[in-house]
């Protein structure tokens, strides 16, 4: 176990939870959305921390490299591969949902949740 | 290996990709998405039973521990697959007839959907691999989303953004917990997680190993609109359009039995497990015909009764033997049908009479009675009246629930079918039996073909299954003996 | 007492029992990691490709980056939809 | 050493960022944490992540949060 890896471990943990507090209880929604990418990015740093080898190198063979020595030295490189897909997988659910803000802050004038997501049953009987 | 496996999530991958891109031409695009939608059901039918390793890597022997692991992605096929791939595709096929009868310019983008959630949930429920699941699981997320987003009825964008933000939450913490599978046993293929877990290399008691089990069972209660979800899920429902909303309730029975059976598989041995989604079971039960009840839009109705009825799909795996959890699936199936057939034929009503508020309507029998006889069909099979499926299915959970020592469970599992079955025949009276409002306007429309041809199709899967259930018990009972 | 207050309150308390959960459980993984499949990927990727990172994304896993590029392909789709092209019926 | 100091400055830029009354500024800040997990990435010999980070969390997202910014209100209030 390495220091590196703990202390990397600590920090994704806590940009889990500095965004889940803002998607829970901040009202803006550009700032609960912004708290959904530290949620992913925390994640992907979790991930990647897995991967790491205390010690070891980047899992690239560089030519004149033993074969063995490499595959007992090379960092891991399945949560590698992992977080590529999921960096990417975040960065598209993002942009759906700023996509929904703008049209929606145009029929509303603000980007307080409160008003944006009221719950839409109760308003359909106050608009009758 | 078995070549046609992946073929099932590559046709409505790529019928969905063309479509995209060939919506210009209206007809070609018609007749294209017809022909795909009727191969859909067909394929699974023809093919083989198997495994298939992508790459033809096949499991390989770590020499270092002596563990074998699977490389590559691993698609298994088997008749629980089958069946379930089979109703999905039916139910595309109808979902996509009724759409192209109904709108005379196809949109691309919708039809995009359609193609995209199936295609998702089929590779959810064939996949061996976790983490692949989680992937095809954010595609389900940004269909369903689309679809709503597209329908014409108030207030979807509001709805779509909603579930957007919680999906934002679910599925990391989801990730969150693959994560922690994947440093514990070093492998996202849950055959390699499963028998790490059962072998004992990893510490079944650990903190991390329940903190794993936690944030899977968050993403679960997401995915399958559980409570806390039960509102945003019916709110889903009920902002799609009907025909929509018959597709999208299948896409969440089948991602809640797909994720369902990969927990399983991995956390049967912890007794907490079990605990867990009896409760969350029992809470969406009581929660969804409650709150059905107190609700005036129809639509949302069965959208709380939808919800009720997967509380059956969980005790049935909750309880964990052999015929319980065959019990369960049994149920997944027949709601799939059933609660298509109900949505359908409501939205038949709404076609015909642009108003959703049961108390601004009445008398509809006498103007539209072929529809009112399949919709009393329909929700006698929900509440489970025999001879039909919804009967033989909740039959199987009580005489599980009492061989497992519960019988509190059976008597609640029978209470809830009950009041199911009130809050059917009370909207069903105000809708059809009551004496017509003299501000109802009902000139116009009649119900499209295509809608009668689906539900009649439906129904006759309602029967069919109701008069002989081991048609598919007896395969689900193999299934389930294999994965204990 | 108003019912978001209450909620606000409950929300906070299961936020900071999860987050103290989710600490104390990182603590302990740090010992407990398992390379498992990596060591194979190590051993037999360096005959695909010299980059092992690339060798499991679109050898081993080339499946997980084709469903990558159908949701990037699919939010631009959305994107589009929401922003009025093949909406259904008459919405704005 | 350098993991130190990096954790630090993702924290405090994350907080920062949500304490930001202007939004287009937070976006900034935001982006900015995200780059700084990618070096974060670098360290822990995964160069390839690194780099796909470092162009989508340090330029797309934020990018895509200012365009957000620009076509709706700038201010948090």
């Amino acid at each position: 176990m390495a220091e590196v890896q703990l202390v990397i471990l600590f920090t994704s943990v806590a940009l889990v939870v500095i965004g889940l507090y803002s998607a829970i209880f901040l009202d803006n929604i550009i700032k609960k959305i912004i708290g959904i990418s530290f949620i992913e990015e925390g994640v992907n740093l979790f991930i990647v921390a897995i991967g790491y080898k205390a010690g070891g190198i980047v899992p690239i063979l560089m030519p004149g490299m033993d074969t063995t020595w490499f595959a007992s030295n090379a960092a891991y490189p399945l949560p590698f591969g992992l977080v590529l897909t999921s960096i990417v997988i975040g960065a598209s659910t993002l942009a759906v949902m700023l996509a929904l803000v703008m049209v929606l802050y145009r029929r509303y004038g603000t980007l307080s949740t409160k008003v944006m997501l009221a719950d839409t049953s109760k308003r359909e009987e106050y608009n009758e | 290996m078995n070549e046609i496996i992946p073929i099932m999530v590559i046709v409505p991958l790529m019928a969905a990709l063309l479509i995209s891109a060939f919506s210009k031409f209206n007809k070609v695009t018609k007749i294209f998405a017809f022909v795909v939608a009727l191969c859909l059901p067909l394929i699974p039918i023809l093919s083989n039973y198997g495994l298939h390793y992508f790459g033809g890597y096949q499991p390989m022997l770590d020499n270092v521990t002596g563990v074998m692991y699977h490389p590559a992605i691993t698609y298994s096929f088997t008749f629980l697959q089958q069946i379930f791939i089979a109703a999905i595709g039916l139910l595309t096929f109808l979902v996509i007839f009724i759409y192209l009868t109904k709108y005379k310019k196809v949109s691309g983008p919708y039809l995009f959907l359609l193609f995209l959630g199936t295609a998702a949930v089929t590779a959810m429920i064939l996949t061996d691999d976790i983490f692949h699941m989680f992937v095809f699981f954010e595609i389900l997320a940004l269909a369903q989303v689309g679809i709503v987003a597209a329908s014409s009825i108030d207030y979807s964008y509001e709805m779509a953004l909603k579930y957007m933000i919680l999906g934002s939450i679910g599925s990391p913490m989801m990730l969150l917990g693959i994560g922690f599978l994947l440093a514990l046993t070093g492998s996202v293929n849950v055959s390699d997680i499963a028998a790490a877990v059962h072998a004992g290399l990893v510490n079944a008691t650990s903190p991390v190993f329940l903190l794993s089990l936690a944030l899977i069972f968050f993403g679960w209660l997401y995915a399958s609109g559980l409570p806390p979800f039960h509102t945003i899920k019916s709110g889903i429902y009920s902002k799609a359009e009907p025909h929509g909303a018959a597709l999208l309730q299948s896409f969440t029975v089948i991602s809640m039995i797909s994720i369902v059976l990969i927990m399983f598989r991995i956390y049967a041995s912890l007794p907490i497990f079990e605990v867990l989604i009896v409760f969350f079971s029992i809470l969406a039960m009581i929660l969804g015909v409650s709150l059905a009840l107190t609700q005036t839009d129809f639509r949302r109705m069965i959208g709380f009764l939808a919800v009720g009825e997967l509380g059956f799909i969980g005790l049935g795996i909750g309880l964990g033997t052999n015929f319980s959890i065959t019990a369960g699936l049994f149920q997944a199936l027949n709601e799939i049908i059933i609660t298509a057939l109900l949505f359908i034929g409501f939205g038949a009503i709404v076609n015909a009479t642009n108003e959703v508020d049961t108390r601004k309507l009445g008398g509809l029998l006498a103007y539209h009675p072929k529809v009112s006889i399949m919709l009393l069909i329909g929700g006698l099979a929900m509440a489970g009246v025999p001879p039909l499926s919804g009967f033989q299915s909740k039959l199987m959970l009580v005489q599980a629930s009492l061989s497992c020592g519960y019988p509190e469970l059976s008597i609640l599992a029978i209470m809830v079918s009950i009041a199911t079955f009130v809050v059917f025949v009370k909207t069903y009276y105000t809708m059809f039996l009551k004496p017509k409002p003299n501000d109802l306007d009902l000139e116009n429309k009649e119900v499209p073909k295509a809608m009668i041809f689906a539900m009649g199709v439906l129904l006759v899967i309602v029967i069919l299954l109701g008069v002989f259930p081991d048609v598919v018990t007896s395969g689900i009972s193999n299934f389930v003996g294999g994965i204990l | 007492m108003s019912k978001t207050t209450i909620r606000n309150l409950l929300a906070a308390v299961l936020t900071a029992i999860f987050s103290v959960t989710l600490f104390d459980a990182i603590y302990h993984i740090a010992d407990m990691i398992n390379p498992g499949v990596s060591y194979i990927y190590n051993a037999v990727g360096t005959q695909i490709a010299p980059n092992m990172v690339t060798a499991v994304i679109f050898d081993f896993r080339a499946y997980d980056t084709l469903g990558e590029s159908i949701i990037l392909l699919s939010a631009g789709l959305v994107v589009l939809l929401i922003f009025g092209r093949g909406l259904l019926g008459d919405k704005r | 050493m350098l993991e130190f100091v990096l954790s630090i400055v993702i924290i405090v830029s994350a907080i920062l960022a949500l304490i930001q009354k202007d939004l287009l500024k937070a976006a900034i800040i935001a982006g900015f944490s995200g780059a700084s997990v990618a070096v974060l990435f670098q360290v822990l010999l995964a160069p390839d992540v690194a780099l796909t980070q470092a162009i989508v969390e340090g330029a797309i997202i934020p990018i895509f949060i200012a365009l957000a910014v620009k076509k709706t209100q700038r201010s948090d209030d």
